[in-house]
């Protein structure tokens, strides 16, 4: 079960301001960096649900964000579908492809899920690479965006693509934490606390794995779909196993479980990224102490750290500041 | 399209041309992490090399930006968006992978930003898919393997099983031997590709070649699976029954040494070889020793050519987008390769090509050239350019 | 095509030294999470600091040298890696140590690159095991048959001190119920210890063995990975049997794979991995029931 | 309501359960008693589902359950608790109650609404909450209620599926004798028509609640009858007691 606390709520009227400002001031790369950000948000966000919710540790997220976006760039640059009914088909097919590895998959826990998603996944980008009609190791151009020019916007300026990417994430927030809230991301937390006494009490636990792995694969999906709008090009690297390594890391140095530290370590993954990556071509070395330092901190993520020491303290002054208004209002 | 890409590039709105200076900003976009990097630092060396050497010749200055492609398609087309929008580059020098070739091409076409192409050999980019903006001063796939299917018929070779990566330049440099070994006479007994980049033994490929029955293998293998290739082939004695061919990638000077005493005897072709016996070469090849110590390979003197190239162009008195795409169609010089030109009908360099048998030398292994066959220009490929209005 | 039994020798043979090779790299990593419950992603970087490791020293003593002290090197790297990082995680969980080694990965892939450069560097096979043997009517290199010989010679004598010494014993407590081991007066940090680095000296050794044939670059890590991980999976985490039949399977698979659906060779692999997991999701032969 | 026919277990030489015929009525409370390691929990895992008896069969409101897998067998009334606190920890009282209430009423795996705030849900929960006493803490965590408070929740989880049978796994396992006391009175209170089959360790205690008695010992039905016949009976103490003495 996900709840919001007032951390959590600045955290993200923060994050929602900077985007926002990034979004209208920045020039080119910026916008540029700014919706690589936003796309990767998504992708964490994915990952965040069946992994800090649900106990998932999943290595195939990234194959089914390359899994929707050349099921996107398959569909509206070969089989000549409209972008829209595209990127809902792309979806729909990421998320099918997820449910049933999330069906198959949801005997296994622990290292063993870890394992059985990663094969999925390599089973998927060896199929793309070796598959002529994907184009190979070379990959697919001419991607083109959606067309949103009814009204009035056109998404193929960088900053509109931003703006509209950064409304598709908003989007995707606010489902998932509805998601997480409901009946079944309540059972699924249940299944990750004591799968045993969910099975007991009569869930079909496998059911429930399987529904919340599909949907975060539908997000997973959207993402690729507008991955490939973004640099309207793709190619296999999109499926490799490090994207799903790095959306993890992505996770966990954002705080596991907490939905908004994920997009706080989106953003400063990226960052850090374009920063090391034009001072050195080591920048993966970097990269790597930073994940160690962190992990070995035991710290849940950076959120969590700042959660940790920061959350209680900010709900309980609200509280009682809340508490003396309403004395105040009763007394009078 | 155009009109699409130009707007997603955000063209439309910002069609600020560089402001005429009379420097020139050159974006080099070159692999420098992933597996194509020592391509990329060889390219660079060559690259900075062939702008001291023939720096002072031109008035002009160069300011260099450089980024680094990893080898990753979308994040070189993202690299060379920076490039252009931001850096507002005047040309573009680099490109090793076809993939990502592939992937800048309607950038680099749509912003009409003139792209010298330092490596990525894909037919299409000079074919099908040419512009009057990319010009090739490295090699196409077919080029450097088309001489070779005549000149080994010519040797007497009836049947030859052909190994490659399996991917879109292993295709193409096999399919251009194919085509002209079978027109000249000759068989192809067995043709395999194996998974790229994810073969490391070449056991059971080796076998299948050996029971094929032919009297010689043509193969394209390059980086680190050549050197596997090379070695393996030889622990299964194969080089004395069954005599190895191939595009001279196989046995680059690059890392001919780390074959070792496997790659004696291996006969390959391509646009270049270190031991090319001309005035220009032993220029470039003493002031690349200088440098580094070794030999130049063909990556470093497709750098060094582009730079020469570039240089060249600015003579004319190309200073902008426009100007330099131009005169970049035009260039012609005596190089380290010999006599090159570019073919006004691709854009695709014309040069010769040089067999040469890998050979024991006095510092390790060496190219002992056999045969300089005669410069041609590629098919045309369907390709069909607008000239550039200025 | 159609081929003679000649034809059909060599290639189990190839599938045979590729198996052994994985077998190699595998057995150390599956016995270190037996006993310690996480997997080392940095196995596959260890292995290719292992091939590192014996070029450099081959290149001054010669390729006996490389191939002694490669895993030695290696075996000191996982002490230094063991007493900074994986002693302190102990605590933390399975899911922190994996990302630790994660993190390892794009360490060690960049110091590799630092001190080694971005060039392949090749070992040459020495001359007592240069050329070909003859035998069952085909001639294969020596230097394979070598490396068939030490998988098999490493199989033997890890299936002799898990299965016949004291210290097998200990181990095999420690991967059936540590705890319990602790209780039997078994020193269990010091067993994690050894075993640790034994399995590191392993890795280096896979490395220093595939050196001369292979081709010696960064990423030679990395991709050793994943295949490795497939074995370990298939064959069930943590037991001996498992990692052996793991590799064998693994390796018959990909080479007549290759030779007879090549189109399918590389998801035939990953297919067959989800078949097993579906079918048996703690692999084939695990430690524990 | 719940029968079991000629049930046997094996984990290798061990053989857990030989031979085990029960037959609860409607409504009937049954205690099963039997030293450790008498296959008391093992027949309640077969019961159930977790493990899957070598031959013999389960049946539930006059069905053959042999082949339903746990999560079905529950649907259809079948709830147990465990010996070992098996709770959700990180969650209130309230949100316990409501993952098995939720199950029950089919919100568990609706997408767009919260189950808890489901009327239905609520009512369980609240009616669940008075019945083991736990309205006093039903917005605390599970870390952070007291032991005995957390082996009521145990049954309260089991009861908030709304079962045809409920089955508890020693419900007063670790408590002292004075709540134990209290908890069978709080079972007593418990409908009429909810059919109970206990494990319970505490003869004394067993007779509290018991309208029939089983005794196991080594997997075997030693006894089987009313709660008198049982105090009466030289046998059970023997074996009872003596094995008692001897643990």
């Amino acid at each position: 079960m996900f709840r919001h606390n007032t951390l959590r709520y600045v955290a993200l009227i923060l994050l929602a301001a900077g985007a926002l400002f990034q979004a209208f001031t920045a020039e080119y790369f910026g916008l540029e960096i700014l919706t690589e950000i936003l796309i990767l948000a998504m992708l964490v966000l994915a990952l965040d649900i069946v992994a800090g919710f649900g106990g998932m540790v999943s290595l195939c997220h990234g194959a089914l964000m390359g899994g929707g976006a050349y099921a996107y760039a398959i569909f509206t640059t070969k089989a000549g579908i409209a972008p829209p009914v595209a990127m809902a088909g792309a979806i729909a097919l990421t998320g099918a492809a997820a449910w049933v590895i999330g069906a198959i998959g949801s005997r296994s826990h622990g290292i063993y899920f870890i394992m059985a998603t990663l094969a999925f996944g390599q089973m998927a980008y060896s199929y793309v690479f070796e598959t002529p009609i994907f184009g190979g190791d070379d990959g697919l151009g001419g991607i083109s965006r959606l067309d949103l020019s009814f009204i009035g916007v056109d998404l193929n300026d960088s900053r509109s693509f931003a703006l509209f990417c950064l409304a598709v994430l908003g989007t995707v927030y606010g489902t998932s934490v509805v998601i997480l809230r409901s009946g079944l991301g309540r059972s699924l937390t249940g299944v990750m606390h004591n799968e045993q006494r969910m099975r007991a009490l009569g869930l079909t636990v496998w059911r429930v794995k399987a529904d919340v792995f599909g949907l975060s694969g539908m997000i997973a999906g959207l993402a690729g779909a507008l991955a490939a709008q973004h640099i309207m090009y793709i190619s296999p690297g999109l499926l490799s196993w490090t994207v799903s390594g790095e959306a993890l890391v992505v996770v966990i140095l954002g705080g596991l479980g907490t939905l908004v530290g994920p997009l706080i370590g989106a953003a400063a993954f990226v960052v850090l990224k374009h920063e090391l990556s034009s001072v050195t071509t080591y920048w993966h070395l970097v990269v790597g102490v930073i994940l160690i330092a962190v992990v070995m901190s035991r710290a849940n993520g950076i959120f969590g750290w700042i959660e940790a020491r920061w959350g209680d303290r900010l709900d309980r002054r609200l509280a009682d500041a809340t508490r003396k208004t309403e004395e105040v209002l009763t007394d009078a | 399209m155009k009109r699409a890409i130009l707007a997603a590039l955000g063209l439309a709105t910002s069609l600020a041309v560089p402001a005429a200076a009379e420097g020139i900003k050159v974006g080099l976009l070159l692999p420098f992490s992933g597996v194509y990097a020592s391509l990329g630092n060889e390219i660079e060396t060559g690259f900075n090399l062939g702008l001291e050497q023939f720096g002072a010749e031109t008035g002009v200055t160069f300011e260099v930006v450089r980024e680094d492609t990893e080898v990753k398609p979308p994040v070189a087309l993202g690299k060379a968006k920076k490039l252009i929008l931001q850096d507002q580059v005047d040309v573009m020098v680099g490109i090793v992978s076809s993939g990502v070739l592939g992937a800048v091409r309607d950038m680099v076409h749509g912003a009409s930003v003139p792209l010298i192409v330092a490596n990525a050999g894909n037919d299409e980019a000079t074919g099908a898919s040419c512009s009057p903006f990319i010009t090739r001063m490295s090699f196409s796939n077919g080029q450097i393997n088309r001489p070779m299917g005549t000149w080994m018929a010519e040797k007497g070779i009836k049947k030859v099983f052909t190994l490659a990566p399996d991917y879109a330049a292993g295709r193409q440099m096999i399919d251009a031997f194919t085509e002209t070994f079978t027109a000249a006479g000759g068989e192809i007994v067995g043709q395999e590709f194996t998974p790229f980049q994810k073969t490391q033994d070449f056991g059971p490929y080796l076998a299948q070649a050996k029971a094929s029955g032919a009297d010689a293998v043509y193969v394209f293998y390059a980086g680190g699976e050549a050197i596997s290739f090379v070695k393996q082939y030889d622990s299964f004695g194969l080089k004395a029954e069954l005599p190895l061919y191939g595009s001279g990638f196989l046995t680059s000077p690059l890392y001919v040494n780390a074959q070792g005493e496997a790659a004696e005897g291996v006969i390959t072709a391509l646009h270049y070889a270190p031991t090319i016996d001309s005035e220009a070469n032993g220029v470039f090849v003493a002031a690349f020793t200088e440098e580094t110590g070794r030999a130049p390979s063909e990556f470093a003197v497709q750098g060094y050519d582009a730079a020469r190239a570039l240089i060249e162009a600015t003579k004319t008195g190309a200073n902008d987008r426009a100007s330099l795409a131009n005169a970049l169609r035009q260039v012609s010089f005596d190089g380290p390769r010999g006599k090159l030109a570019i073919d006004p009908a691709t854009n695709n360099i014309i040069q010769p090509v040089y067999v040469y048998e890998t050979v024991a030398g006095e510092g390790g292994l060496t190219q002992k050239i056999l045969a300089q066959l005669p410069a041609e220009a590629d098919p045309v490929n369907g390709c069909e350019m607008a000239p550039v209005s200025n | 095509m159609a081929h003679d039994l000649g034809f059909w020798t060599l290639q189990a043979l190839n599938a045979l030294q590729l198996s052994m090779l994985l077998f190699l790299l595998s057995i150390g990593l599956t016995v270190i999470f037996g006993l310690m419950h996480f997997v080392n992603l940095a196995h596959g970087s260890l292995y290719a600091l292992g091939a590192y490791f014996a070029a450099s020293l081959a290149a001054v003593g010669g390729y006996w040298m490389g191939l002694f002290l490669a895993p030695v090197a290696v075996a000191g790297v996982g002490i230094l890696l063991y007493s900074g990082l994986i002693k302190r995680m102990r605590k933390s969980g399975p899911m922190a140590q994996v990302l630790v080694t994660f993190g390892l990965i794009f360490v060690l892939l960049d110091l590799t690159r630092i001190f080694w450069g971005d060039l392949a560097l090749a070992i040459e096979v020495p001359a007592l095991l240069d050329g070909r043997l003859a035998f069952l009517g085909v001639e294969y290199p020596t230097y394979r048959v070598f490396i068939i010989a030490l998988g098999l010679a490493i199989f033997g004598a890890l299936a002799f001190v898990l299965g016949r010494t004291q210290i097998g014993a200990m181990i095999r407590a420690g991967v059936d119920n540590d705890a319990m081991a602790a209780c039997l007066g078994i020193n269990v940090e010091r067993l994690f210890f050894i075993v640790f680095c034994v399995g590191c000296a392993l890795a280096g050794l896979a490395g220093a063995v595939a050196a001369p044939l292979l081709s010696v670059t960064p990423d030679m890590g990395l991709q050793i990975l994943i295949p490795t991980l497939i074995v370990i999976v298939i064959g069930g985490l943590g037991s001996l049997k498992g990692a052996i039949a793991g590799s064998l399977i693994y390796g018959f698979v990909q080479t007549f794979g290759a030779v007879l659906a090549p189109q399918l060779a590389s998801v035939l692999i990953y297919a067959l991995l989800a078949a097993v997991l579906v079918i048996k999701p703690v692999g084939l032969f695990p430690a524990k029931g | 309501m719940l029968e079991t026919r000629n049930l046997d277990k094996s984990f290798g030489a061990v053989h857990v359960t030989r031979n085990v015929s029960l037959k609860l009525e409607r409504g009937e409370r049954r205690v099963i008693l039997g030293p450790n390691g008498a296959g008391k929990t093992t027949l309640f895992n077969q019961l159930v589902g977790e493990l899957t008896p070598d031959s013999g069969s389960v049946h539930l409101a006059g069905e053959d359950v042999t082949a339903l897998p746990v999560a079905k067998r529950a649907r259809r009334g079948l709830s147990r608790s465990y010996q070992k606190n098996t709770l959700f920890d990180g969650l209130t009282v309230e949100e316990n109650l409501g993952l098995a209430a939720a199950v029950h009423t089919g919100h568990a795996t609706r997408l767009w609404s919260d189950s808890l705030s489901k009327p239905e849900v609520r009512e369980i929960v609240g009616e669940v909450a008075e019945q083991v006493k736990l309205m006093p803490f039903l917005h605390a965590k599970v870390s952070e209620i007291s032991y005995g408070v957390r082996r009521q929740l145990e049954v309260g989880v089991a009861l908030a599926t709304r079962p045809l049978v409920l089955l508890m796994d020693e419900p007063t396992s670790g408590v002292g004798p004075e709540m134990s006391k209290g908890f069978h009175d709080l079972l007593n209170n418990l409908p009429r028509d909810l059919t109970m089959l206990i494990i319970e360790h505490d003869m004394d205690l067993a007779f509290d609640v018991a309208d029939t008695i089983t005794v196991l010992n080594y997997g075997e039905v030693v006894f089987d009858g009313l709660p008198e016949k049982a105090r009466g009976s030289s046998l059970l103490k023997e074996i009872y007691l003596g094995s008692w003495e001897n643990a």
